[in-house]
């Protein structure tokens, strides 16, 4: 993603109307299960509707954005490649649970540009702004 | 913009009950559903009750508690599903912790 | 107006589906325009027409079909999860099986989801 | 049950014919899964085959065992009431956790007789004598 | 003599399965004597011959027929589960629509856990 | 009688690995697998470690654990599938904790 689109991001929050988007948390980790890859298809689907849709990861959802990961060295085809599809649609807010890293032990660095890590209450606040949350 | 969050698992089983805590804002109402009743019981109900008292509303399906005799406390309202559906209108989204 | 968009994931032999059928009959009741639900993940076998649930147990399907037919209710189910769950329809334009029942895309939900002041998920 | 099979209960455990037995462990809370009612179906139809079966309940599985439950309120067939044939099949040992019956502030009130509470290290061991052991 | 018998509850869309045919796969070649696969609960999907997994996924259901095949390795599925979950099968005798299968009832399980010296969960 | 405990869950998630710690006797063997690789990184396993460390024996499926960018760490062995049917027959019996 380009830096233009970085720059875009944090505005966009306070956007009036952002308020009719759909907010999709994202809480399992990507492999064992295929809540991942159906929350995906759901956002793709609002974004190609051009639907505002964000993305939320929290507790073991937040697996899905770490780097480094290789789902074919389990014969799994790999649907975190597709996330690279976020610029094409336009879904430009992704938001990340700090403390659901830290948990986990996690580092910041993610396969996909422009990822915002948010405290619990900045979390809960850009969740607020949107008009329906489904949660994977 | 308040929330009102269905929370439908144990807590002591799964940590999606934690997640919502964490979310939490003072004009919303929780919900306890399904085997989220048991959470009545967890220590995470008992801080999150001593913590925002009179800021969160909590409350439970009074039929979901009952088969699973799972004793409600005072403070916690008893409700049926048909208020369900009013306190989706009465608040501004739903989220549902399953 | 307040209206309601339900997405149902549990499949019909879960427990949990009958909270979700509880719900969507007393909003039903309560007079609220339900614009549909949509079955999505393992919603998606409620549209199976050879899934056979013990008499005595809870018939999730047989209650979808009737709050369909009394409340013309509209019932979408997923295509690409149901073909996941090997669910037996017919064609494509809507000669499912399990009549009570739409073959839909997820632009569907995108619909129900405009559409709706409030969508809420089992 | 009768309060000879309650005598009996105890010195099965050090049987050395218990180690070809199946222990069954139930996980799941009672009525959100039907992970109890399959665990239920297969500890019955091995006692049928008049196979030792006994059955384990640990975690949020304890909550099958507590009196009082009614899932008729549910709408749910109580596969509950179905534990009473228990005597019927010969099994005599069923065990619960009381970690996880303390953890979910739980009395020791079962709708079935003949429960054991066990230590984590007793639950340990008689799960140990078994042969195989499944998990629901 | 090392026998094995394996328990898989899991569908055939689940990567969980995965695991579960790569540990067969690996006893087999191994040269253990896998007495049989039981498919309960999710499981029982499997036997499903509607189930249309995309062409660039992971094709469990054809695995499961290959290790058949090659190892004439027996694949029971549970008739009650499968029924619950609208598995189309032919008649009780046999006659399942996926032939790698058989239909069985939880009677199965019990001389399957008999026989083997391991009973292995997945 | 030693127990070969194959642990598939992740435990920041749910509970079942706790359960399968409280059973773990001396003689048993912990392979850890699918989403189970993430407990590499739990608490649970820091104090499992701490315990136990000449007792149980703790492994991990690596593909599983380098298909997820978990980091093992020295002392954990790196297994292949082959060799976890190994383990079913070095050991008494099997518990699947998923």
């Amino acid at each position: 993603m380009t830096s233009i689109m970085q720059s875009e991001t944090q505005p966009q929050l306070t956007d009036a109307s952002t308020a009719l988007g759909v907010a999709i948390i994202n809480s399992k980790a990507p492999f064992s299960s295929n809540a991942g890859k159906d929350a995906l298809d759901v956002a793709l689907l609002f974004g190609s509707f051009e639907q505002k849709v964000s993305l939320f990861f929290q507790g073991d959802g937040v697996y899905q954005l770490i780097a480094n990961q290789d789902g074919s060295l389990l014969a799994i085809k790999d649907y975190l490649k597709t996330f690279s599809a976020f610029e094409f649609y336009d879904i430009e807010d992704v938001y990340v649970c700090q403390q659901s890293l830290i948990e986990r032990q996690l580092s910041k660095t993610f396969h996909i540009d422009n990822v915002q890590v948010l405290t619990n209450k900045a979390f809960a606040v850009a969740l607020s702004k949107h008009k329906h949350v489904l949660r994977f | 913009m308040s929330t009102l969050h269905l929370v439908r698992q144990s807590a002591f089983s799964r940590n999606d009950f934690e997640q919502c805590i964490s979310v939490l804002a003072e004009q919303d109402s929780l919900v306890l559903m399904d085997d989220g009743c048991y959470n009545l019981k967890h220590p995470l109900m008992a801080s999150l009750l001593k913590k925002d008292n009179n800021k969160v509303s909590i409350k439970v399906i009074s039929t979901h508690a009952q088969a699973r005799a799972v004793e409600v406390m005072a403070g916690i309202s008893q409700i049926t599903m048909a208020d369900v559906v009013e306190l989706t209108f009465n608040h501004n989204k739903v989220i549902t912790w399953q | 107006m307040n209206t309601l968009a339900v997405v149902v994931t549990t499949p019909p032999y879960s427990h949990l589906t009958i909270t979700a059928l509880t719900y969507v009959e007393a909003a039903l009741v309560a007079g609220i325009d339900v614009v549909g639900v949509f079955f999505y993940q393992d919603g998606a076998m409620h549209a199976n027409k050879d899934i056979s649930i013990a008499s005595d147990e809870y018939q999730s399907i047989a209650h979808w079909q009737q709050l369909h037919q009394q409340y013309k209710l509209p019932l979408h189910v997923c295509i690409t999860a149901a073909e996941k769950r090997g669910v037996v329809m017919g064609s494509i334009d809507n000669e499912i099986v399990n009549e009570a029942f739409t073959v839909s895309g997820l632009g569907e939900l995108v619909e129900l989801a405009t559409k709706a002041s409030r969508l809420v998920q089992f």
